[in-house]
């Protein structure tokens, strides 16, 4: 595959939940290599787009391409097997379990390359490190926050979808994850991202799209929309 | 009225008692068995009472009723706060204590049992009416105060205790003092049920309280629905009496009807069929019926 | 001193028997959240299924085979529907999978009391019980037979077998990741269904076996066999701490142990009462458990 | 008016609080930054008496509190809101506002238990008006009878605070009252504790939100891996290389 | 047209006799209640077959209590009002919660199998198929004693319904045959391993042993007092109550040997019960009648005799003092044909009826010793 192709390819997507409409006619790309950011309002449908891909919601109509095949229907083991993998909001962890074991979990499809993939999670997350045994249940909002990526990173995945990372966290962290995804980026790594801390996410994305009451709005590059007055105001309270 | 109705209302008071006594600490999160052991214990009060020492019904009501309170205040002290399963486990203790207590002594009828509890009215019918009304006069106020509860700080409080210990503190609520009051309550309403049970029935056998009356309660309380008082006093009535009119080729499944019906209400409706939403929604619809009138 | 030994090795054939339920109690609880109280009801359901093979076939590793087959099958179906309570009613509340639990026991023990053996109790053949062959130990009141060092050995290996599994496996992990929450799991990667399906097999595996053993230990069994030993197992698993396999292994010991020495010695119908009051001091100095819960 | 003196909290060989002093002024809307697991949270723990703390002392009024029960603590006049936004899924928004007050007196008895069984007695109308008035005053007074379990998350957070207020207490602990909300909200909830500080109740916030927090609080003080390395006004604070280093990482 | 003629001379109304059984027919011990309602049924067949009770058909109205007592108190209230007579009901919890409203409402009640400790409550309004426990057992213990010249007995009691009364009539009865009892061992009723217990009575020494427990129970402690060398057979001695399908099923042929003393003896050679015993065989794969099922085929007759020779026609009208000729004949009864033997009720409870000591060989009872009371 070439550097240019979408890795992710969501067509005319439309999702609801009993009678509530939560997505509507959502078209979104992702090319290889990109870092896309979801940007809207609490409730706009960041998680129900990145659960549908993940391949836990059935969408009503639309159709999603994962590097270059249909993924409509797949089941979320499958889809994650084959590269993606989802950082889910909030609390994601597995609080009676020790944060060693919930590590693992994330490796649950390719325990070969743990070991290495270990390393790489506790250079990130030192504190990870110093609380291997400590169950995910006692550590604190952040900590778990750390927790979560971690076990993204612990599956490599070729497409990460991360929903919100920086809730709770110290604006030191919320670096240091942008860091942690830009050079996830660089190392070839997709990733779709969702955030309300608008500024940040469009700083280090490739592009955006903006998401209103589960219908897209706009969408450009990131500098683009950094610079549209519109989104200036309702967004970056500028 | 016929016999057969008395029968049955009388015992469906009786069900219905027990299984609020369950759903009283349940507020809480405790199961709490203990009450089947303080029916026990104030049936026996009851019945020795009244055969050896003449004490008339309301003293041995009063009595018993208080006797079981302060069994259940004294155990509280140990586990007003403590986790449901610690309580499941204490009540399971007083349940086999109890039954071991009045099988070996002799003084408590061993385990024959004991037999003719004397009659409250000199005659059968009398007594009969007496007890049914007394019953259901007991019935009325023990809901009165349980919805009393329900509707008031302490009713909050307890939910909250349901959901999370740690929030319900952050208000001031003072977790084991609620336990405790909680638990002696339901006791006191086991040892109430346990006199009444003695004076309708008018003979006891250890074999009368065991753990059957924990799994019917409990099926009464989680078939009807453990969030309202309604639950079990609709259900227990239904559950005591449809294996009554069942017919004939159906009566030897009765049993497996009951476990059946269980897990069908907890698979399709976990909070059993009758739900505070539910309830909150017939009574706006009711007030604002009055309003308009 | 020969009436103590020959008590001690009865209590630890009883807590054998003890050891093999709450693991598998525990087990539940570690991979499906499941207070299941009735188990030992199922366990039984699966002796009598291993006996009508038995009989009917005469073939006692047939009836060996059945009743594990069948102790697979009623776990593999009842824990989705346990799961899908839990489900539905959030992580609140597992005190009230007791309530579903005790359901699936009335209805049990109600078809074993007027179905099998028109509801007598069952004995098990020398084949299986191996009864004919002596003990392997005799004295005049020591009598250790070939069922009480198997069933012992089996629960010790099984706890052992299973700690590894569940804390050191990747399915294990999974196993315990799904009891914890099914939503974030699925959401993790881990397919729901045939990971669930392994560990209810998994469950019901221990199920059969321990049927079998009590089989061959008891050499009978009746309908109400279940309910006699689901209290204890409760209260075994509650005062080793809930799910805490290697508190189970001890606590189960220790309770068989002391049940027969209060037997031996004291009244023998006061030794329920006894026994449980004895483990309710426990459990009111240590609420979580002596060994903790590792829930 | 709230004095910590010295306080520790180890879990284990963790030290999650090390030797930590810092006054909680009256009046005054406090803020508490720092890292993850800093020990903001166990802080809050520790003055409500949730956890016990290993050591050191905290002052209310110049009486002690250590050690006390979290309920009488809770009583005292000290209420807090969860990182997690705990509320009952079984009652309605008003029934969890409602359930703020407890403060339960045997003399409340007869008022409890002997009355007509489907109306509210006296006390309950009361605190059904004062929940009612909260709500209102947050916005939410359409929300009032809606199930707790049909929430989002940022209402969810709006009726803690409010279950928090309605009794008034002294002090108000918020633990990140602006997690997982959008801009807007988040200066929402800026304004909204201005308007608790008014009602007279000190607010202690902490929250990852610089731009909220440092808009409101008039002292700041900072946690790092359990220590107390500053504390000052939002301008100290913004200056101050070493919270600089630590919090917001050199930008 | 020869029926009607008889019914007329009768002076009988009722077009069927309906007794209602209140039995136990769910639940743990359902296969015994089973039993029960079998006998009652044969005689009604038997009595059809014959004619009826006064020339009209007699009915068995089956109404299952399980265990409940407080099923027992509704199905029984709603008897009271036109029941002739009522069978059952059973077992002991239900006996106690019901029986007072028949006593009550004066309807006498065949609660014929349980000892006489619970039929004296009530009489003269329920009648016990066996005497008073202390007169009738230790003759037959004695007997026993003497035969297999036991020296020192321990006695596993079970803390069940009647059964310590019994276990204190056994011992009585040992006491008199110059016996001494070492230890009454106590068995928990939902006892599961019982090597304790037994490492308990075998400590003391016994050479013999007298059992008042559960069925089952007597056979797991048999197989297992055989699997610790114990080989005299005969030294054990096993209390009526156990004879039940289960001491069988669960001993096989390990309990050969052991004594058993019943109210039956299985091998009498009479037609009536050759052919009892025959349908029962019949209609249960093969087994042995079980002991009680008697009982309730003898008290149809007894009811079937009761109308014919007081001269109760079934009026509803008549009803409260039929009740009482009923109650009153069946308590004295004289000469009453039983199934397997004559005997004669002496207040409420059978005053003559014989026991048997067996020795069971092979899921068969050999009858060693008979004894008829004075
Ligand atoms: N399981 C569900 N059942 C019913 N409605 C749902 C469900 N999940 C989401 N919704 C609704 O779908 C819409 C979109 O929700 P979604 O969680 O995708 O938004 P979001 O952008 O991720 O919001 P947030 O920033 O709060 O996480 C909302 O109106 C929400 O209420
Ligand atoms: N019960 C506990 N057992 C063991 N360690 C604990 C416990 N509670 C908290 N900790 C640890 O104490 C440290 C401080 O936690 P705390 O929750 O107070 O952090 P915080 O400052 O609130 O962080 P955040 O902003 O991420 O919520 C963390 O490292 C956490 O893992
Ligand atoms: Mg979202
Ligand atoms: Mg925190």
């Amino acid at each position: 595959m070439a550097q240019n192709d979408p890795i992710l390819k969501i067509k005319n997507l439309s999702v609801a939940y009993g009678q509530v409409k939560a997505l509507t006619d959502i078209s979104i790309e992702v090319l290889k290599g990109e870092i896309v950011v979801l940007v809207g309002a609490n409730g706009a449908g960041k998680t129900s787009i990145m659960e549908t891909v993940l391949g836990a919601n059935v969408p009503v109509s639309g159709t999603i391409e994962f590097k270059g095949k249909s993924i409509g229907g797949v089941p979320v083991d499958k889809n994650v097997r084959n590269g993606m993998y989802l950082v889910p909001e909030g609390r994601g962890v597995f609080s009676s379990m020790t944060v060693m074991d919930n590590l693992l979990l994330g490796a649950h499809h390719n325990l070969k390359n743990a070991d290495s993939k270990l390393e790489l999670v506790f250079d990130s997350f030192p504190v990870l490190g110093n609380r291997k045994s400590q169950v995910a249940g006692t550590l604190s909002g952040g900590e778990r926050q750390m927790l979560a990526i971690g076990r993204a990173l612990m599956s490599s995945p070729e497409m990460i979808l991360v929903d919100e990372p920086s809730i709770g966290l110290a604006p030191i962290i919320v670096n240091d994850i942008f860091e942690i995804l830009v050079n996830l980026n660089k190392e070839g790594y997709s990733i779709l991202l969702s955030e309300q801390n608008v500024y940040k996410a469009l700083k280090i994305a490739h592009r955006g799209y903006i998401l209103e009451t589960g219908k897209m709005t706009k969408h450009g590059t990131a500098d683009e929309l950094l610079n549209d007055p519109a989104v200036r105001e309702a967004y970056l309270g500028a | 009225m016929s016999l057969p109705l008395y029968y049955f209302l009388a015992i469906a008071a009786i069900y219905i008692l027990m299984s609020w006594s369950i759903y009283i600490p349940y507020r809480v999160g405790q199961l709490h068995f203990m009450t089947v052991a303080n029916m026990a214990i104030s049936a026996y009060f009851a019945a020795l009472m009244a055969i050896n020492f003449s004490w008339p019904f309301w003293l041995v009501l009063i009595a018993g009723t208080l006797l079981g309170a302060l069994i259940g205040f004294l155990v509280s002290l140990a586990i007003g706060d403590a986790p449901c399963f610690a309580v499941v486990i204490v009540g399971f203790t007083f349940i086999y204590l109890t039954k071991t207590i009045i099988e070996n002594v002799e003084a408590f009828g061993g385990p024959l049992g004991i037999f003719s509890i004397p009659k409250v009215m000199q005659t059968s019918s009398s007594n009969r009416v007496f007890l049914l009304i007394t019953a259901y006069a007991l019935v009325l106020l023990t809901g009165y105060l349980i919805k009393r509860f329900d509707r008031s700080r302490l009713g909050r409080a307890a939910s909250a205790i349901f959901i999370d210990r740690d929030l319900a503190v952050s208000f001031g609520v003072d977790v084991k003092k609620m336990g405790m009051f909680l638990q002696s309550w339901a006791s006191a309403v086991g040892g109430m049920s346990g006199v009444l049970y003695a004076f309708i029935m008018q003979s006891i056998s250890p074999n009368h309280f065991t753990f059957h009356i924990v799994g019917i309660c409990m099926t009464m309380l989680f078939v009807g629905g453990y969030s309202t008082i309604w639950g079990a006093l609709l259900a227990a009535p239904i559950l005591w009496g449809f294996p009554l009119i069942l017919p004939e080729v159906l009566q030897s499944w009765n049993i497996v009807i009951y476990g059946v019906l269980l897990i069908v209400v907890l698979v399709i409706k976990p909070e059993g069929i009758i739900t505070r939403p539910m309830i909150k929604k017939l009574e706006s619809i009711l007030l604002r019926k009055k309003k308009l009138v | 001193m020969e009436v103590l030994i020959a008590q001690i090795f009865n209590g630890l054939s009883l807590g054998s028997i003890y050891v093999l339920l709450v693991t598998g109690f525990n087990l539940l609880l570690l991979v499906a959240m499941i207070i299941h109280f009735s188990f030992p009801v199922v366990v039984v359901f699966s002796m009598y299924v291993s006996w009508a093979v038995m009989t009917a076939t005469g073939m006692v590793p047939l009836g060996i085979l059945a009743g594990i087959l069948s102790a697979i099958a009623v776990n593999v179906v009842t824990a989705p529907m346990f799961q899908h309570i839990m489900k539905k009613r959030g992580s609140v509340d597992i005190n009230a999978t007791m309530v579903i639990s005790m359901g699936m026991g009335m209805i049990i023990t109600d078809i074993l009391s007027h179905t099998f053996n028109q509801g007598f109790p069952i004995a098990f053949p020398d084949a299986l019980t191996g009864n004919d062959k002596g003990a392997l130990i005799s004295t005049r009141l020591i009598s250790i037979s070939r069922g009480q060092v198997l069933t012992l050995i089996i629960g010790v290996i099984f706890v052992l077998f299973l700690f590894w599994l569940l804390y050191k496996t990747r399915a294990g992990r999974a196993f315990r990741a799904i009891a914890e929450d099914p939503n974030g799991a699925k959401l993790v990667g881990i397919p729901l269904l045939k990971t669930g399906l392994q560990s209810y097999a998994l469950t019901g595996i221990l199920g059969g076996v321990t049927a079998v053993l009590m089989a061959v230990l008891l050499g009978s069994a009746s309908a109400g066999l279940g309910d006699q030993l689901g209290h204890k197992v409760l209260a075994v698993s509650i005062i080793a701490g809930l799910g805490n396999l290697k508190g189970g292994l001890i606590i189960g010991l220790l309770l068989g142990v002391l049940e027969a020495v209060i037997q031996g010695y004291l009244a023998g119908s006061w030794s329920n009462a006894i026994a449980f009051i004895i483990m309710l001091i426990v459990i009111l100095a240590k609420p979580k458990g002596v060994f903790g819960s590792s829930l | 008016m709230l004095s910590i003196k010295g306080v520790s909290k180890h879990f284990g060989g963790l030290k999650a609080l090390k030797d930590v002093s810092f006054n909680i002024e009256d009046g005054r809307i406090h803020g508490i930054i720092g890292p993850n697991g800093s020990g903001k949270t166990t802080m809050f723990n520790c003055i409500t008496g949730l956890l016990e703390v290993t050591a050191g002392n905290i002052y209310l009024d110049d009486k002690e509190i250590t050690g006390k029960p979290a309920h009488e603590i809770s009583n005292l006049g000290i209420r807090r809101t969860f990182q997690q936004g705990k509320l009952v899924p079984s009652m309605t928004v008003v029934e969890n506002v409602m359930s703020g007050i407890f403060d339960f007196k045997i003399r409340d008895i007869p008022d409890t238990f002997f009355r007509k069984p489907f109306a509210d007695s006296k006390i309950e109308s009361k605190l059904r008006e004062d929940s009612l008035e909260i709500l209102a005053m947050l916005g939410l007074e359409k929300s009032a009878d809606r199930w707790a379990s049909d929430l989002v998350w940022a209402e969810r957070q709006f009726v803690q605070i409010a279950r928090a207020v309605v009794s008034k207490p002294k002090i108000l602990l918020l633990d990140e009252p602006a997690a997982g909300m959008g801009p807007i909200e988040t200066q929402e909830v800026g304004e909204l504790i201005k308007k608790i500080k008014e009602m007279g109740i000190s607010p202690v916030v902490v929250s990852h939100d610089m731009k909220m927090l440092m808009n409101i609080a008039e002292t700041v003080t900072v946690l790092n891996f359990g220590d107390n390395i500053f504390e000052g006004t939002p301008e100290e604070v913004q200056k101050d290389p070493r919270v600089l280093e630590a919090y917001l990482g050199a930008e | 047209d020869q029926e009607v003629s008889d019914t007329e001379s009768t002076g009988v109304v009722a077009t069927e006799w309906e007794i209602p059984f209140l039995n136990c027919l769910t639940g743990p011990i359902a296969s015994i209640g089973e039993y029960l309602q079998w006998g009652a049924e044969y005689a009604a067949e038997q009595i059809n077959a014959a004619g009826g009770i006064s020339g009209v058909p007699v009915k068995i109205v089956r109404v299952d209590t399980g265990m409940s007592p407080e099923k027992g108190t509704v199905e029984m209230s709603k008897l009271v009002a036109d029941a002739l007579v009522v069978m059952g009901p059973v077992p002991e919890p239900v006996i106690m919660a019901a029986v007072p409203i028949a006593v009550d409402e004066g309807l006498y009640s065949f609660t014929a199998t349980t000892s006489f400790e619970y039929a004296a409550e009530y009489f003269p309004w329920a009648i016990s198929w066996f005497s008073p426990t202390d007169e009738k057992l230790p003759p037959i213990v004695t007997a026993w004693a003497e035969k297999v010249e036991a020296k020192k007995v321990v006695q596993f009691v079970e803390n069940y319904g009647a059964w310590p009364g019994m276990a204190r009539a056994h011992v009585i009865g040992l006491e008199k045959a110059g016996v001494t009892v070492l230890e009454d061992v106590e068995v928990p009723t939902d006892a599961v391993s019982l090597g304790p217990l037994i490492v308990k009575a075998l400590a003391q020494n016994p050479d013999a042993i007298v059992f008042s427990c559960n069925a089952e129970k007597v056979a797991k402690i048999i197989i297992e007092l055989k699997n610790r060398g114990w080989e005299d057979m005969n030294k054990m001695l096993v209390f009526s109550s156990a004879d039940d399908a289960a001491l069988y099923t669960t001993g096989g042929d390990k309990i050969n040997g052991v004594m058993i003393y019943n109210y039956n003896d299985p091998n009498l050679d009479t037609d009536r019960w050759n052919d009892f015993r025959q349908a029962f065989k019949d209609d249960h794969e093969g087994i042995e009648p079980f002991s009680l099922s008697p009982n309730y085929y003898d008290a149809v007759y007894m009811i079937k005799r009761a109308i014919e020779e007081t001269g109760v026609t079934g009026d509803p009208k008549k009803l409260a003092e039929e009740r009482i000729l009923i109650r009153d004949f069946c308590n004295d009864v004289k000469n009453f044909e039983g199934l397997q033997y004559d005997w004669s009720n002496k207040g409420g409870y059978p005053a003559d009826k014989p026991l048997f000591l067996f020795e069971i060989q092979g899921g068969e009872k050999v009858l060693i010793a008979k004894i008829i009371p004075e």
